[in-house]
């Protein structure tokens, strides 16, 4: 290539002026950086390594050392290492990847996620769960009518629509990932199941904390569902789920009731058999909303569905106390409508913040 | 109209820029958050453009779901307002959008690592608000900076830029007048190297002349890289800080 | 119904490799294009070219019609490309929406039309009211790969050896002279754009290509339906005699090194001259033939 | 001027061939049978994709015609049962007209149904008997003509186009496949068509059957 | 099934209706095998035609009233509805007028005067004579917006056997334009060339070689109860529409004849002369002259071997010859969808009822055409054209 024609650096800033043919564009005030020198500084990516958590842009060469393994979100050629995405470098002992800014939900064994029905096929259902592909459900990996011993008949197969269909919004757990990395889940526990009396909202899964129990009661009669890929189920706190917090008097064996609105008939925690049968009755797929809900109920829970939506406005990560702590601030709004404003949100953004420095418990990492 | 000078003796251009300078270029990425994975908005002179990244999802007709790796399309629509005067008919099927349609999907085919996305649907789409020259240059900035906000693999910029041959002359970065006027070149380059991965020309050239507008060309595009890299590295910084005080 | 041309991976292995030690199947050097056959027929405008096993038919037709109202000095030209089953299973019939069918007919407007190859002022005869239309129909009998090339040839021939019929004006009124009566009258072709078409292999993996220096990308000339279905990417240029680049058009694809598709663009114009000056010396030919016993023929009023 | 014909003209089709008569020139592809799109598809027999297209122009409402009569004369001379639910695919690229296109199509018609009846050959696709046809003209001074030129075309009284089927090494007429006679005639000069068309028609079978015979050779290495 | 049981294989036996759903080849065979048709008529009856007076074309309604014209932007010039059975087919015959473009040298022109002072009983060449330009349409009850096969090949057959049949000839559809001038009292007067005494003569010599028009034609056919081919109906229907049509006289304002105008465009300079605002009138108007020798009516048969198997055994001892060579039979008038689908070779035949033929096309099929099937043929389409032409318009 002939000599790339260097281009001189223009210092000052030109004030354009607008071109009396008005469809030229006038140019507003601010500087108009044209060429920069080509072998200037600024181009080539900085010789030395790029340090951890530092920001890489894709094409950009991270390191030559060839004793890095690499990745996700990044490519290699002979010995020097690329990354092919915008994000944060993360050397986790001699694995360096970069982790996207922002990225669909990638599912991992074990997450606990809502999502919604999209599609009833042969003996599987296609649950959206927001990720690259639809997760699937098969039919085997879910509670039937009639507990959990009944065998799948071919009966089930055509009813499969009555149990869960089309729209139908559960939460559920990943079993295991295929080769292209889609999800496969199961919901065999009571804690698993068809959601009702609530309502869904979505935020960037990146901004849902990892943690042991993702199911929380709030106050105000709420209880919060934070689906790992960053679905969030609001609803009334049913029995079930006043039984989950207190610790129960029987042998809390691993069958915790779960929060499926299955109404345990009697009320003593004493868990047999016989008792999971019933629970297991037509109920848990049953479409009908408790008939029961208050309107102050209803305002509770569309307040935190706007706490949640300022939260991951501000990009803040969910938690149980967060949301708490932002419902408190939410109070002073006494419209809750006023809530998604932009100025409001960002204020109790902030607020959750300081409180939350103030009682000096930060973020449970 | 009066025939004023497209380029002045003193080396002026109508807007007043010089032979090798870029007009003014600012882009923001995640601005539709809620409509795409990923999304831009890009001003470049007076092109205004809207581009969505929507996926990888999972494909809309099971048809479409290839095994091996992802199945793109890129939809471009050009407003009727976008023009100085409002345009009679829709441009959605003629031949020159199926044309730059069918371009900028074989361009980012090959930047894109579809591998890493079997089974899966990338739809890009584009909203042409204004258009002033360069139109085609400024869609490939916008797709690019949309695929990095949306997260998906890539493994270079695209950055596009448009060159005019005035007789001797090579303008960079066109407005409509120079390009109704001269020949136009455009360019898509990738990221710091001398590649083409696109390159049009629409009217006559004298080859001898090719090569430099080539070469002006480059540098051009190479400025527009850093200037989205720029923009990119502002906006991940801000976002890397908010994050941090989780 | 468009069935994919599929290649086994067998064969497509083979050609890569073959192309790699710098072997093509039909033996050709990766410069060398097709030798070129062009044949016309009986009536004026009736041009057919064979590139290798390509085979391209075009035939230009001319009508009196209204010239639009933006443009009353000139005359219309309209080139229309169809493909038909008869080319290969892979086309359906009168179908242009496909991506190759778009790119290709984009490719040849640009090339001829837009680069104003026929002088549409000529075909002027009353400003505003009255003008001649052109219509060229590109038939593409047999397709083996390299259709944008024969097919472009086939329309410059087909418009070099077009005549239409003497026109003579009094006043508003125009007459149509028919051929027997008065000697028909050729179009004005102010230049000739030849297409060569390049397409490109990448021999190594993909990071080699983004990021290496080595620039060792195969690029060949007018390739076969096989290697056409292979390839990663693909370069059409068009120039004239006079060193123009009329236009070049590389959609994306393989990215390849600005040096290197330069020294394409120059390789395109030794192979232009050749097949101009070939394209020129079978039309005075046929020319000379003609006059010999200008035989009548049957009267030009076409559809 | 008789006629000349060749077979297997083109590459990436099943059968091809190229039929020119005074000065009109057909180019015809067959490909088949193959796999039919699902709308095409019949359960019990050949579907035929029949498609013809003009010299000039694009195809329009007078090649629908064309091709709804060559379908009406091929239709009974393949043998459609044998090739259940598949598609036969018959292109016929008219490259000289020979004729003006706006009043006529005659001599267009015989020539593609000559050439599709050769092509078909060439595909090796079953046929129960053979086709040939011709057109024919009577002239001002009613004369008949057969396989007049364009300007005969031009000035005559009427214009007939007629397919004979032939058997027997074609040298039996079996039936009349398509006769379309237009413009001012009456039964005697129908009947004179008919029978003057009988003759040269199979006169055309002979010339057809010599084609095919040299084709069959040159294919076949001795 | 036990083994030792016979089965006795009753012969079952299905109603005419369901017979005819099952295997409509065998129920057709058996209506014919009884010398009746499914449709109730013997082999060779034709449904009879049922057309309507002409009353909603623009002419029709002034003819009617007091002679001054209702609706002035009617533009129907001619029309006609035409009953056969169960289908019913309007025909209406709409116009415009078109600039001669392609205009032919005074040689060609020469042989063109010559030709037409000679007797014009003569047939002359095809280039004097014009056609209709028709669009079909076949009501299905779906609404589709692009016509199908049958209708395309319909309108294209229609055309040029009209231009074939020469019916119409290019001087009929000639435009003799007059001109509109305003009298110094104000008073508007159209004067025609033919009407008009000698000394404005000047006056239509300067339009006449400026600019020359000729009318156009265009037929819209609609075919509701579509029960069978339809052509000969199309045709005869049309045939009745074109002669109840009429064309309006058209005429050009007169100080539009020398007005001339120059446009700027592009740096070039251009005179365009004043385009003729080519005006219709709506009261005056002259009948088209399609030459009456040349109308025929059209007829189409249907030719089916009749299946000796399938024949019910009569009593007649004839039953038993050897069957040699199927005998085969000539249906007139194709209609029901049973005769449709089973019959494959027709003959469609255009006649003037005086032996004298325009159209004549015979579709081989699976049947063995014989010339006395074509006489027979021929001699009902003469019945039949006759009869038709007997119809009042």
């Amino acid at each position: 290539m002939s000599d790339v024609i260097s281009v001189i650096k223009r210092q000052s800033g030109l004030k354009y002026a607008s071109i009396d043919n008005d469809e030229m564009e006038n140019f507003s005030s601010d500087e108009d950086v044209p060429m920069v020198d080509i072998d200037g500084k600024s181009n080539g990516g900085k010789r030395n390594e790029a340090a951890a958590g530092e920001i890489v842009t894709p094409g950009e060469l991270i390191t030559e050392d060839p004793i890095w393994m690499r990745g996700h979100g990044t490519y290699f050629l002979e010995n020097s290492t690329y990354s092919s995405a915008a994000g944060t470098i993360s050397r986790v002992n001699r694995l360096l990847s970069v982790i996207p800014l922002k990225g669909r939900y990638t599912p991992e064994t074990g997450d606990h996620i809502v999502g919604r029905i999209t599609d009833v096929g042969n003996k599987r259902w296609k649950v959206d769960i927001g990720g690259k592909q639809h997760a699937v459900l098969m039919l085997g990996s879910v509670n039937l009518p009639g507990g959990i011993l009944r065998r799948k008949s071919e009966s089930d197969e055509l009813q499969m629509r009555t149990f869960l269909k089309e729209g139908d919004v559960l939460n559920a757990e990943v079993q295991s990932l295929f080769q292209d990395g889609s999800a496969s889940l199961h919901t065999r526990s009571l804690k698993y199941g068809k959601l009702r009396d609530g309502l869904l909202i979505q935020v960037p899964s990146s901004l849902v904390v990892r943690s042991k129990n993702h199911t929380h009661n709030l106050p105000g009669n709420v209880t919060v569902l934070l689906g790992v890929n960053g679905f969030i189920w609001l609803r009334k706190t049913s029995k079930m789920d006043v039984a989950r917090e207190t610790p129960s008097a029987g042998p809390a064996s691993d069958i915790s009731e779960g929060p499926t609105g299955a109404k345990s008939l009697n009320p003593t925690n004493s868990v047999s058999i016989t008792r999971l049968e019933e629970e297991s009755s037509w109920k848990i797929y049953s479409d009908k909303n408790d008939p029961s809900i208050t309107p102050s109920i209803r305002q509770n829970i569309s307040r935190y569905a706007n706490v949640i939506k300022a939260l991951a406005f501000c990009e803040i990560g969910l938690t149980h106390e967060r949301i708490v702590i932002g419902y408190e601030a939410s109070i002073a709004y006494s419209n809750i409508g006023e809530l998604i404003e932009r100025e409001v949100m960002e204020s109790i953004g902030d607020d959750v913040i300081n409180i939350e420095k103030m009682r000096g418990n930060g973020a449970t990492e | 109209m009066s025939r004023f000078e497209i380029y002045s003796p003193e080396g002026l251009r109508l807007d007043g820029r010089r032979w090798n300078e870029v007009r003014r270029f600012e882009c923001s990425i995640n601005t539709h958050a809620h409509a795409a994975d990923g999304s831009s908005y890009l001003e470049q002179g007076n092109n205004k453009i809207i581009t969505l990244v929507k996926g990888p999802k999972e494909p809309s007709l099971r048809s479409q779901a290839n095994s091996l790796k992802a199945t793109m399309d890129v939809s471009v629509n050009i407003t009727r307002f976008s023009k100085f005067e409002r345009s009679a008919i829709s441009h959605k099927n003629e031949r020159r959008v199926l044309e730059i349609q069918t371009a900028l999907l074989r361009t980012f085919e090959k930047n894109i690592m579809l591998h890493l996305y079997p089974r899966t649907q990338i739809s890009i789409q584009v909203h042409i608000l204004q258009q002033d020259g360069g139109m085609f240059a400024s869609l490939i900035n916008g797709i690019t900076l949309a695929l990095i906000d949306a997260g998906i693999a890539m493994y270079d910029y695209v950055s596009g830029i448009s060159i005019g041959l005035f007789d001797t002359t090579p303008l960079l970065d066109v407005n409509t007048l120079e390009e109704n006027a001269m020949s136009t070149v455009t360019l898509g380059v990738i990221g710091k190297s001398e590649k083409l991965s696109l390159l049009s020309v629409e009217d006559k050239i004298p080859l001898d002349r090719l090569e430099s507008v080539l070469a002006i060309g480059i540098a051009g595009a190479h400025r527009l890289r850093d200037l989205m890299d720029e923009e990119l590295r502002k906006h991940a910084h801000k976002r890397v800080i908010k994050a941090s005080t989780k | 119904m468009a069935k994919e041309i599929i290649t086994p991976v067998a064969e497509s292995k083979f050609i890569l490799d073959a192309l790699k030690e710098n072997q093509r199947l039909d033996g050709r050097s990766f410069d060398k294009f097709r030798d070129v056959d062009i044949s016309f027929g009986k009536e004026y405008g009736d041009a057919t070219v064979t590139l290798g096993k390509t085979k391209v038919q075009c035939r230009v037709s001319c009508s009196i019609t209204q010239p639009y109202e933006d443009r009353p000095f000139e005359g219309l030209f309209i080139i229309s490309t169809e493909m038909s089953p008869m080319a290969g299973p892979q086309f359906e019939n009168g179908s242009n929406t496909g991506d190759d069918e778009v790119l290709c007919s984009r490719i040849i407007e640009k090339a001829i039309r837009r680069s104003g190859a026929l002088d549409v002022e000529g075909l002027c005869i009353v400003a505003g009211s009255k003008c001649w239309a052109i219509r060229a129909d590109v038939h593409v009998l047999d397709c083996d790969g390299g259709i944008i090339d024969a097919s472009c040839l086939a329309v410059i021939c087909a418009l070099l050896h077009f005549r239409k019929p003497d026109v003579s004006i009094l006043g508003e009124q125009v007459t149509v002279h028919p051929i027997n009566e008065r000697e028909p009258v050729a179009l004005g072709i102010l230049h000739i754009p030849i297409c060569v078409t390049f397409s490109f292999f990448n021999p190594q993996d993909v990071e080699e290509n983004i990021k290496g220096a080595g620039n060792n990308e195969i690029a060949i000339i007018d390739a076969t339906l096989k290697e056409e279905s292979l390839r990663d990417g693909v370069l059409t240029v068009t120039l004239n005699k006079n060193r123009e680049v009329v236009q070049v058009s590389k959609a994306g694809g393989l990215p390849m090194d600005a040096l290197s598709l330069m020294d394409c663009c120059h390789k395109a114009y030794d192979i232009t001259e050749r097949i101009t000056d070939q394209i020129l010396a079978l039309i005075k030919e046929d020319s000379q033939k003609r006059n010999k016993f200008a035989q009548i023929l049957s009267s030009e009023n076409a559809r | 001027m008789s006629i000349e014909a060749v077979c297997g003209v083109l590459t990436h089709v099943d059968g091809s061939s190229q039929v020119e008569w005074n000065d009109t020139k057909v180019l015809c592809s067959v490909t088949g049978p193959i796999e039919p799109k699902a709308r095409q598809e019949l359960p019990s027999q050949l579907a035929l994709e029949v498609i013809i297209r003009p010299a000039k122009g694009v195809s329009s409402t007078r090649e629908k015609l064309m091709e709804d009569k060559l379908r009406s004369v091929l239709t009974p001379i393949i043998t459609l049962y044998q090739y259940p639910r598949q598609l036969c695919q018959i292109t016929c690229q008219i490259l000289e007209s020979g004729e003006s296109e706006y009043e006529f199509s005659e001599k267009e018609l015989s020539c593609c149904i000559n050439a599709a009846f050769l092509a078909l050959i060439d595909a090796g696709i079953a046929l129960k008997s053979t086709v040939s046809s011709i057109s024919l003209v009577i002239s001002q001074n009613n004369e008949v003509i057969v396989n007049p030129t364009g300007a005969q075309l031009l000035n005559s009284r009427s214009v007939h186009i007629l397919a004979l089927e032939l058997i027997k090494e074609m040298n039996i007429v079996n039936n009349v496949l398509l006769l379309d006679s237009n413009g001012d005639f009456n039964e005697k000069e129908l009947f004179q068509v008919l029978e003057t068309g009988e003759k040269s028609c199979l006169a055309l079978g002979q010339d057809l059957r010599k084609v095919i015979q040299n084709n069959v050779d040159s294919n076949i290495i001795q | 099934m036990t083994e030792n049981s016979i089965v006795n294989i009753a012969p079952l036996s299905f109603p005419a209706d369901i017979i005819s759903k099952i295997s409509p080849e065998l129920s057709l065979q058996r209506y014919l095998s009884t010398s009746i048709r499914p449709n109730l008529r013997s082999f060779e009856e034709f449904r009879d035609v049922h057309i309507e007076k002409d009353k909603i074309s623009h002419y029709a309604q002034s003819l009617g009233s007091s002679g001054n014209v209702t609706d002035p932007n009617n533009e129907i010039l001619g029309c006609n509805v035409l009953k056969s059975g169960e289908t019913v087919i309007v025909t209406s015959i709409t116009g415009g007028v078109v600039e001669d473009m392609e205009t032919v040298s005074e040689f060609e022109e020469s042989i063109l005067e010559i030709s037409n002072e000679d007797d014009d009983t003569k047939r002359k060449t095809i280039s004097h004579y014009a056609s209709v330009f028709p669009s079909v349409l076949i009501e299905s009850g779906r609404n589709k917006h692009f016509p199908s096969d049958e209708e395309i090949v319909i309108a294209q057959k229609l055309h040029s056997n009209i231009l074939h049949s020469g019916l119409i000839s290019k001087q009929a559809l000639k435009v003799s334009c007059g001109v509109r001038s305003v009298d110094v009292d104000g008073s508007i007067s159209i004067v025609y060339p033919d009407e008009s005494d000698t000394e404005n003569k000047d006056l239509f010599s300067n339009i006449s070689n400026k600019k020359k028009w000729s009318y156009v034609l265009y037929a819209k056919i609609a075919v509701f109860g579509r029960n069978g081919p339809v052509f000969d109906l199309c045709w005869n229907s049309l045939i009745y529409a074109l002669r109840s049509t009429k064309l309006p006289r058209v005429f050009v304002d007169e100080r539009a004849s020398d007005l001339k105008m120059t446009v700027r465009t592009r740096g070039k300079s251009l005179t365009v002369r004043e385009a003729y605002e080519v005006l219709s009138d709506p009261y005056r108007f002259l009948p088209l002259n399609i030459s009456s020798s040349d109308i025929s009516y059209a007829s189409n048969f249907g030719i089916i071997n009749l299946d000796p198997e399938a024949q019910l055994i009569t009593e007649t001892e004839g039953e038993n010859m050897d069957i040699t060579e199927p005998s085969s039979v000539l249906l007139a008038d194709i209609d029901t969808e049973i005769e449709e689908k089973n019959v494959r070779s027709t003959i469609s035949i255009i006649s003037n009822g005086k032996g004298d033929f325009k159209s004549f096309t015979v579709v081989g099929g699976n049947v063995k055409i014989t010339s006395d099937i074509i006489k027979s043929a021929i001699k009902l389409s003469k019945e039949r054209s006759l009869d038709l032409s007997k119809k009042e318009v």
